[in-house]
């Protein structure tokens, strides 16, 4: 479990490798607030490219964090989601709250 | 009903065994003839029910989680019990988004998940003794 | 010695098992830093003990064979117990080429193939009680 | 579980694709065994590629139709055997009955 992180025009990626479950979400979760922090980063973008797996725990993890930044006046966006992923995403109702994008550029365009 | 096949795997109540639990009972279920999604469903459904067992039921005490499934046909039943705490309301438990554990950061949707990705969830559970988690699913693919 | 992890794995005594079987036992010790041929050894040795309990425990009767894994810091224990037939003479079952059923093309090498890929193994037996294989590996890949 | 055959200059090319072990080796040995007669095989290249496993049940399959072909005055070799299978294949005293080679060629040019 890693997570890579890059910024573009202040907007922060967030690079997850590997299971997004109850056992590796402390872990991520640590990892992302830590960044957020540093850069105070008020747009996200979670790239789920490498992330095979992830259930309800991953999803309490990415609500966490879009909690965290909206109320900065920032906004949450996924990219590259798996079709396991964005059935958990859809039952768990993330699509009205985070928009997901087929591309990198798309994902940052969308954002102010 | 004939049971065509059937295992019972015991484990401790660490949170590294959660991805365990969810390959075994993927490839005991993968004997029959599933789509990947359909895979992916029961790994999914499974790792909610144990990751439950794990933070709900033993709150992070080390116990036991015990995991059986049986293919009957082109069925395949899982049970997933531990002898934790047990939950009080059950019909409140399965409610979308209800946590006992919010701060924690738990979405509250486990039981939501196994519900739309298992065609059946029984929940039994005796405050005290334990809970059990019943699923089945029928794979259509054939 | 404190053990780090533990799993108990009951199936039944089909041959469509014994890949389940070792795949599972594999999933579990992949948890330790193994190499891929440390990894391949616990598979075969297994997969040796679980045949073993399928044709020779059970005689193709349906039983229960039980799978135990510890893990203990680096070292790997694995049980595959049946509650078939037993060993009559475990120095004999042991030999190399030594099988009692020639018939069925077996090499008789399964107790050497064990032994070979594990530090240890130890079998106890009781004819008419049944069998248990206990053998050990210390992964010293790091 | 698969088997295909091929035959050059008369030599049974077997190619096994899946694991062998107890569960899949009765239906290995038929497959074989009918071929061996169809074509009244002497000499037998058992090419592994696509065998990822093998323990000693599979070792009893290969000793059995090498024996049958030697009664013959028949050889038997092997050609692209996995590390997992070496150390079987080793173990069990093969290399002393049926010789490995790097590529069917060499295997083909081996036997008479
Ligand atoms: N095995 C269990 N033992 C005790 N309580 C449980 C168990 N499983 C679920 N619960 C209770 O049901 C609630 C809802 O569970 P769930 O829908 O999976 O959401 P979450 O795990 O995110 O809290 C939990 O917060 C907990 O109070
Ligand atoms: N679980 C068991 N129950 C009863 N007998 C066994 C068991 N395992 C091994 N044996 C006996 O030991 C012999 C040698 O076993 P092994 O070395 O694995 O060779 P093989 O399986 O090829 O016969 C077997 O032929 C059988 O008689």
């Amino acid at each position: 479990m890693n997570v890579v992180f890059e910024s573009i025009n202040n907007k922060l990626v967030i690079r997850i490798n590997g299971d997004i479950d109850h056992h590796t979400c402390e872990t991520v979760r640590q990892k992302i607030d830590n960044e957020i922090a540093k850069k105070n980063s008020k747009n996200l973008i979670f790239d789920m490219e490498n992330v095979g797996f992830m259930d309800s725990s991953g999803i309490g993890v990415i609500i966490g964090r879009y909690k965290q930044v909206t109320t900065k006046g920032g906004a949450t966006v996924m990219i590259n989601v798996k079709p396991q992923i964005k059935r958990v995403y859809e039952i768990c109702g993330l699509q009205r709250i985070i928009k997901v994008f087929d591309s990198l550029e798309q994902a940052v365009n969308s954002l102010p | 009903m004939k049971i065509d096949n059937e295992m019972k795997l015991e484990l401790l109540s660490k949170s590294q065994n959660e991805s365990f639990a969810r390959s075994v009972v993927a490839a005991f279920v993968s004997q029959l003839d599933t789509t990947i999604e359909e895979l992916a469903d029961v790994k999914t459904a499974v790792s909610e029910a144990v990751t439950n067992a794990i933070i709900h039921g033993y709150e992070n005490k080390i116990g036991t989680v015990v995991i059986i499934s049986r293919i009957i046909e082109n069925t395949v039943e899982i049970e997933v019990i531990d002898s934790g705490k047990g939950i009080e309301n059950i019909d409140m438990a399965r409610q979308p988004l209800y946590t006992s554990k919010p701060e924690l950061e738990r979405s509250g949707m486990g039981f939501t998940v196994m519900e739309s990705f298992m065609d059946e969830v029984e929940v039994t559970s005796s405050p005290g003794q334990g809970t059990n988690i019943k699923m089945r699913k029928t794979f259509r693919s054939l």
